[in-house]
């Protein structure tokens, strides 16, 4: 029986492990500036904990196996030196491994979410809504008309509640449903959440922020490689959760231009 | 109140006293425990749902639209229905199972034998608490009944959708307050209950009985208890502050200007994180209530089936005190990407990887005590191993999500389901079933089946393996959690994934069948159980199976020994703690 | 009606209790009552970051001026726990009725305090400072009068003779801690409401 | 309008082989008209429905937001005429009024029906929707359709113009105008109405508009005349 359970351990170790070193499920290229690091800075935890874990369940089944069958005779023997190899090991192993990581990670943490976006970032407004985000250009005065809640309406497309009425800035605002950006080009997004919390999450671009009602939250990132990505809400928003896309079209510099010059005013 | 009034009274007569109303923590023990079963179940059945509607969501789930006819019209499943499913699964399992067997139910049944006290320090108290524990999960399962259904915000119901009512859609009307009063009134059961057990252990060890000479198990609950008492007082306020929100117009969680289902709320000046601190103080500790009972369990089992004494013990003890200390200052590795001051990243994230420390020590403790072993392998024993297996793969996927770097692409994705269900849904149940192989025979006087108690461990153990691993697949695949449909493009190729999980999680809660047939057959007619069918030490094998009103028929035990004094030379290779020097 | 304070109870049973040094055997419940002012020292203190969370996330926190009856109601809580201690020392019923009565009294002040300030309409939901005032005051009376409930007991115990130092010392714990929660409370919004 | 005309024909046959013209035709008088608005136009904005890939591959000419659809002459589609006081009884009808979702647009834009008539709500979009009539005076209720369910049926106790939407899909909107009166018709693209079958009084027609407004004005019918009621409603350009 404890053979069976050293086997059975064993199997389930190598199984999952095989199918992270194959890669069978991973994750989507990256294409943003920081994208690489978080993708070393996840390969190494990953060899790292693949190799604890394998050592660790490997260990366990082997000392099963051995002293499983060794029915009543014998004197038990504890572990050579008692616990305190257990305290050394595992502390000087965790503890370089969290010093190590930490200072690695802090790195790309800080460049994303503590360091200002670059001066000329380009600057897009994002709003998110129970079950959908619109995005915001500033049109040709390169200035965002105000945010007005009691005009908001879904109705007449309103998304933003702007109040092209009284406030000249708001007139030549874009509002679409897809995130077009330029490639190569830094981009700051204003997250503004109109309702309840959504979240702003792009796999390729390795980037990841929670929209929170009453923040207006800055997110930066640069894209590098043109082309179609989906954009998802990972905060729990309500019923429509799942359904809430956008797409993400990473154009060259010229063909955004194009595209941004086509764009009508939205109200 | 005087103390002894209370216990050494004959005692009760009447079927109502001795079984219903008692103040015996032996039969409150066994009332937690059918609580949770009943709990268990219920969660059980709505994750089968669950998994089945993410497999095949066009599939109608036959007599479903019958039962809830608003939720899943003609038997298919409605993205709010399956979200409400999500949030009383969420909550069921973690409030009402997680919580209320290891620590409330095994820990009223056998600290107080542990120690050698008769009953509880507070009898009439620890009866209190049960059935507050009851009402409140008669006031949860209320939510299913109401209007709009139960809630769909999660177990974590994070403010403004849970806070701001029926215009954040279907089931946060009624049901969110629902499970707002019912989280509420657990807390007020827990804390009393959390309350008994520390004053119990502090003050009426018998003589002999040192805090040293303590069993594990106790030691797990003591500090669990201590843990339990700090996180509940801090949830019961935040529960009061969201049901005002709620009810009273009051904006504690709530900001100025949210325009919900095209109404602009009048809320203004809440603070949404708030809400995400108060819960995650509480709930982080919460997660260590789940799974340190556990740790006390395999730690009091080990010993027993491996005839050699825990190694370490006194370093067992300290990193348990040392995770309970810890386990409030990591709080935030739940908020990296919430919109709190990325700063603070930094700072949750040190002692997130910290208490990975006594975690890992914990871990090659029980490794350590195998080594040089006479292993037995009961079903309790290979529970116990396989505990020590699964908290191992759920505590290392810990390690991605403590590092903010990483925490940025796996925040939200599946990977943070397999990592908090293999460590709180796995290895912790596979601390009851443990704890209820082994302590069945004491419990009610007969013993389970050793044959089923195997084949449930083997299907279970390859079972949960084949649900939950994969998950951390779909994490890195970047499959975002609480969808109730995958209708993105990237999704589609990992439906096959999630197609084999459902059908490896329906198969693994089929075999739970074997473990129930076990438990009401050998309850009814299991054969008869010695009093110390494991040849165990601490002092609940001092005394029959079941144990006396009083435990000890009137004599308390006086403890000489350790409690776990194995090994020894000779035909009898272990010492009872009240043996007799 | 006796009034003598019987010898420390066998509150618990003395072989129940045994500690290697042989200290003194702790009672059962004392050590619960300061488990209690523990947690719910902890609520408070939860209550008063979310307080604290609350004024920075929004410039709308305007100070509430607290009604000049609470700090007449302080003096008569502060009474209470004199005569208790009273009590406690000499004996006597009349120190326990004394508290009893001033404990009630407090009750009383503090509705009277939410009446006047309800009618000046500063509602639950009128500010988030009157929020969290009633909050923490309704909180507060709600445990002072789990407090009249262990002061009761001590009565019915004194009356029945039964009354052990061990109940009495309980009992009296928690009510001082009532007293310095209030004073704390007081401070707090005082200051900072 | 059916079932008056089969009420109608049950009468004359119940009636027995009278041949001929019933005794005393009934007198029925008509009152019909155009509306149309003054004033700037808000612009004709297209739906972003990118979101939506399957409902985008739906429409092969991009579509336009519905809430201020004009025709020729300055005439407005989508308002609803209705007698608005001096009814005399309202025979409540029972056939179902039918509510579609296709290409993830409301279809008609504007469903006009009675007190307790039936309404019936499909899903005949590949992709599920949720129906959320934010109902004030009737009860609101927010309920998912997922594709291929089966219709959502319901009735409405209230008179009342509810406005609805797919929270799923912001840019669905319509309007379920529930009236106590059968007297109702909404005008088409021309912009033209008319009510008939009025028996003689003096009846207040009133014309809503989701966005320009309602008016209403005063029509007395003496015998089985027709008679003209034109509305001219405002519009703003934001």
């Amino acid at each position: 029986m404890g053979r069976l359970f050293a086997v059975v351990v064993t199997l389930i170790a190598l199984a999952s492990t095989a199918f992270v070193v194959l890669h069978t499920w991973w994750l989507p290229p990256d294409i943003s500036t920081h994208g690489s690091r978080i993708d070393r800075q996840l390969n190494e935890t990953m060899i790292v904990v693949g190799v604890l874990f394998v050592a660790a369940q490997l260990g366990l089944a082997y000392f099963v196996w051995r002293f499983s069958a060794r029915g009543a005779g014998g004197p038990i023997k504890t572990f050579p030196g008692g616990p305190k190899p257990m305290v050394v090991l595992a502390t000087v192993l965790v503890g370089a491994e969290i010093l190590v990581l930490t200072f690695v990670g802090s790195k790309v943490w800080a460049e994303v979410y503590q360091s200002p976006p670059a001066p000329g970032a380009l600057q897009i407004e994002v709003q998110a809504e129970q079950f959908a985000f619109y995005f915001r250009y500033a049109g040709a005065d390169k200035k965002f008309g105000a945010m007005h809640p009691e005009l908001m309406n879904d109705a007449t497309e309103n998304f933003f509640g702007l109040d092209p009425a009284n406030d000249t800035t708001a007139r030549d605002d874009i509002v679409v449903g897809s995130l077009v950006i330029p490639a190569n080009q830094p981009v700051v997004l204003q997250l503004h959440a109109k309702d309840v919390s959504h979240s702003f999450y792009v796999p390729e671009l390795r980037i990841q922020q929670d929209f929170v009602p009453g923040m207006v939250i800055p997110l930066h990132f640069t894209a590098t490689t043109p082309g179609k990505y989906e954009l998802v809400c990972t905060q729990l928003c309500g019923l429509g959760h799942y359904n809430m896309r956008a797409f993400v079209e990473v154009k060259s510099p010229a063909e955004f231009d194009e595209w941004l010059k086509r764009q009508e005013p939205a109200l | 109140m005087t103390h002894s009034a209370a216990t050494v009274q004959s005692p009760p007569q009447s079927f109502l006293r001795r079984h219903v109303f008692s103040v015996d923590h032996k039969v409150i023990g066994r009332q937690y425990l059918d609580l949770a079963l009943v709990a268990v179940v219920t969660g059980m059945v709505l994750s089968w749902i669950m998994r089945f509607h993410l497999g095949w969501p066009d599939t109608p789930v036959p007599g479903l639209g019958k039962i809830a006819p608003t939720g899943a019209a003609g038997g298919v499943i409605t993205p709010e229905y399956y979200l409400a499913l999500m949030t009383m699964h969420g909550t069921i399992m973690v409030f009402f199972v997680l919580t209320t067997a290891p620590f409330a139910g095994f820990g009223n049944f056998f600290l107080p034998i542990h120690i050698g006290a008769e009953d509880m320090a507070f009898p009439r108290i620890n009866m209190t608490s049960f059935w507050v524990t009851l009402v409140a999960f008669l006031v949860l399962m209320a939510a299913f009944f109401v209007g709009d259904g139960p809630p769909l915000s999660g177990w974590t119901a994070y403010a403004p959708l849970s806070a701001v009512g029926k215009d954040a859609g279907p089931g946060q009307g009624a049901g969110q307050t629902l499970w707002a009063v019912s989280i509420a009134i657990f807390c007020v059961a827990q804390l009393l209950g959390s309350l008994n057990f520390i004053a119990t252990t502090l003050d009426l060890r018998t003589r002999g009985m040192s805090l040293a000479r303590l069993p594990f198990a106790t030691w797990a609950w003591f500090i669990t208890s201590v843990i339990a008492l700090i996180a509940f007082a801090v949830l019961l306020p935040a529960c009061i502050l969201l049901i005002l929100d709620r009810v009273a117009g009051t904006s504690f969680f709530i900001p100025a200007g949210l325009v919900i289902s095209d109404r602009l709320q009048e809320h203004a000046g809440g603070s949404p994180l708030l809400w995400q601190h108060l819960f995650w103080f509480f709930g982080h500790p919460e997660v260590y209530i789940a799974i340190l009972p556990g740790f006390g369990i395999v730690s009091q089992i080990l010993p027993v089936f491996a005839r050699k004494p825990l190694l370490g013990p006194r370093v067992f003890v300290a990193c348990l005190i040392a995770i309970a200390f810890l386990s409030y200052t990591v709080w935030g590795h739940h908020m990296f990407l919430s919109g709190m001051n990325p700063l603070s990243a930094t700072l949750f994230s040190v002692p997130t990887l910290v208490i990975t420390i006594p975690a890992a020590i914990i871990t090659l403790l029980w490794i350590g005590t195998i080594y040089g072993s006479r292993l037995r392998l009961t079903a309790a024993s290979l529970f116990a191993l396989g505990f020590v297996s699964v908290f191992v793969s759920g505590g290392l996927s810990g390690f991605f999500l403590a590092q903010p770097a990483t925490d940025i692409y796996l925040h939200g994705t599946y990977f943070v389901v397999a990592h908090f269900h293999f460590v709180m849904g796995v290895a912790a149940m596979f601390g009851i079933f443990a704890a209820t192989y082994f302590w069945f025979p004491k419990m009610f006087g007969r013993m389970m089946n050793e044959t089923l108690g195997k084949w449930h461990f083997w299907l279970t153990f390859i079972g949960v393996y084949c649900v939950f691993m994969p998950m951390h697949y779909l994490g890195l695949a970047g499959n975002v959690r609480r969808y109730s449909a995958f209708t993105d493009d990237y999704l589609q190729p990992l439906i096959p994934l999630h197609r084999f999980i459902t059908i490896a999680a329906l198969f693994t809660g089929a075999v739970q069948l074997i473990f129930f047939f076990n438990l009401v057959r050998s309850r009814l007619r299991g054969p008869a159980a010695p009093a110390n069918p494991w040849e165990a030490t601490t002092l609940e094998w001092s005394t029959s199976s079941p144990p006396p009103h009083d435990n000890f028929g009137g004599h308390p035990p006086v403890v000489t020994h350790g409690p776990d004094e194995f090994g020894a030379a000779g035909v009898r290779d272990y010492v009872m703690q009240a043996e007799p020097q | 009606m006796s009034t003598a304070i019987l010898p420390p109870a066998r509150g618990v049973p003395a072989k129940s209790v045994a500690t290697p040094d042989g200290r003194p055997e702790r009672r059962v419940a004392e050590t619960g009552v300061w488990i209690t002012i523990g947690t719910i020292s902890m609520s408070f203190a939860a209550l008063t970051s979310a307080l604290v969370v609350r004024q920075s996330s929004a410039p709308d926190w305007q100070h509430l001026q607290l009604p000049a009856l609470l700090y007449v109601n302080t003096l008569v809580l502060l009474g209470s726990s004199m005569t208790l201690e009273s009590f406690r020392r000499r004996g006597g019923s009349f120190g326990l009725h004394a508290t009893l009565l001033l404990g009630l009294l407090f009750l009383a002040g503090q509705v009277l305090a939410w009446r006047q300030l309800a009618a000046h309409n500063l509602g639950l939901a009128t500010g988030p400072s009157s929020a969290f005032f009633y909050v923490f005051t309704v909180l507060h009376a709600m445990h002072v009068l789990g407090g009249l409930g262990g002061l009761g007991l001590v009565e019915r115990r004194l009356a029945a003779g039964g009354l052990s130092a061990t109940t009495s010392k309980a009992a009296a714990l928690y009510w001082h801690f009532m007293a310095v929660l209030w004073l704390y409370l007081l401070a707090l919004l005082t200051l900072r409401g | 309008m059916i079932a008056r005309f089969t009420a109608l024909v049950a009468l004359v046959a119940v009636s027995g082989g009278v041949a001929g013209p019933p005794h005393r035709a009934a007198i029925a008088g008509t009152i019909s008209g155009k509306v149309t608005y003054t004033g700037t136009l808000p612009k004709i904005r297209t739906i972003d429905m990118a979101k939506e890939p399957s409902c985008v591959t739906q429409h092969s000419t991009p579509v336009t937001s519905e809430d201020a659809v004009t025709g020729p002459g300055n005439s407005v589609r989508y308002v609803v005429v209705y007698i608005s006081a001096g009814d005399q009884g309202a025979a409540a009808s029972t056939d179902t009024v039918r509510y579609d979702q296709k290409g993830c647009l409301y279809i008609p834009h504007v469903a006009v029906m009675q007190v307790h008539q039936p309404l019936a709500v499909f899903n005949n979009d590949p992709t599920s929707h949720n129906i959320h009539p934010l109902a004030r005076v009737n009860p609101e209720w927010n309920k998912s359709q997922p594709k291929g369910a089966p219709p959502i049926r319901t009735t409405w106790d209230q008179p009342e113009f509810i406005p609805v939407k797919c929270n799923v899909h912001p840019w669905m909107h319509g309007y379920f105008v529930v009236l106590a009166t059968p007297n109702f018709s909404v005008t088409d693209s021309s912009g033209s109405f008319s009510l008939t079958g009025l028996a003689p009084g003096t009846y207040t027609v009133t014309a809503w508009h989701e966005r320009f407004g309602t008016r209403s004005q005063e029509v007395t019918i003496a015998g089985s005349e027709t008679k003209t009621a034109n509305f001219v409603l405002t519009a703003r350009p934001y």
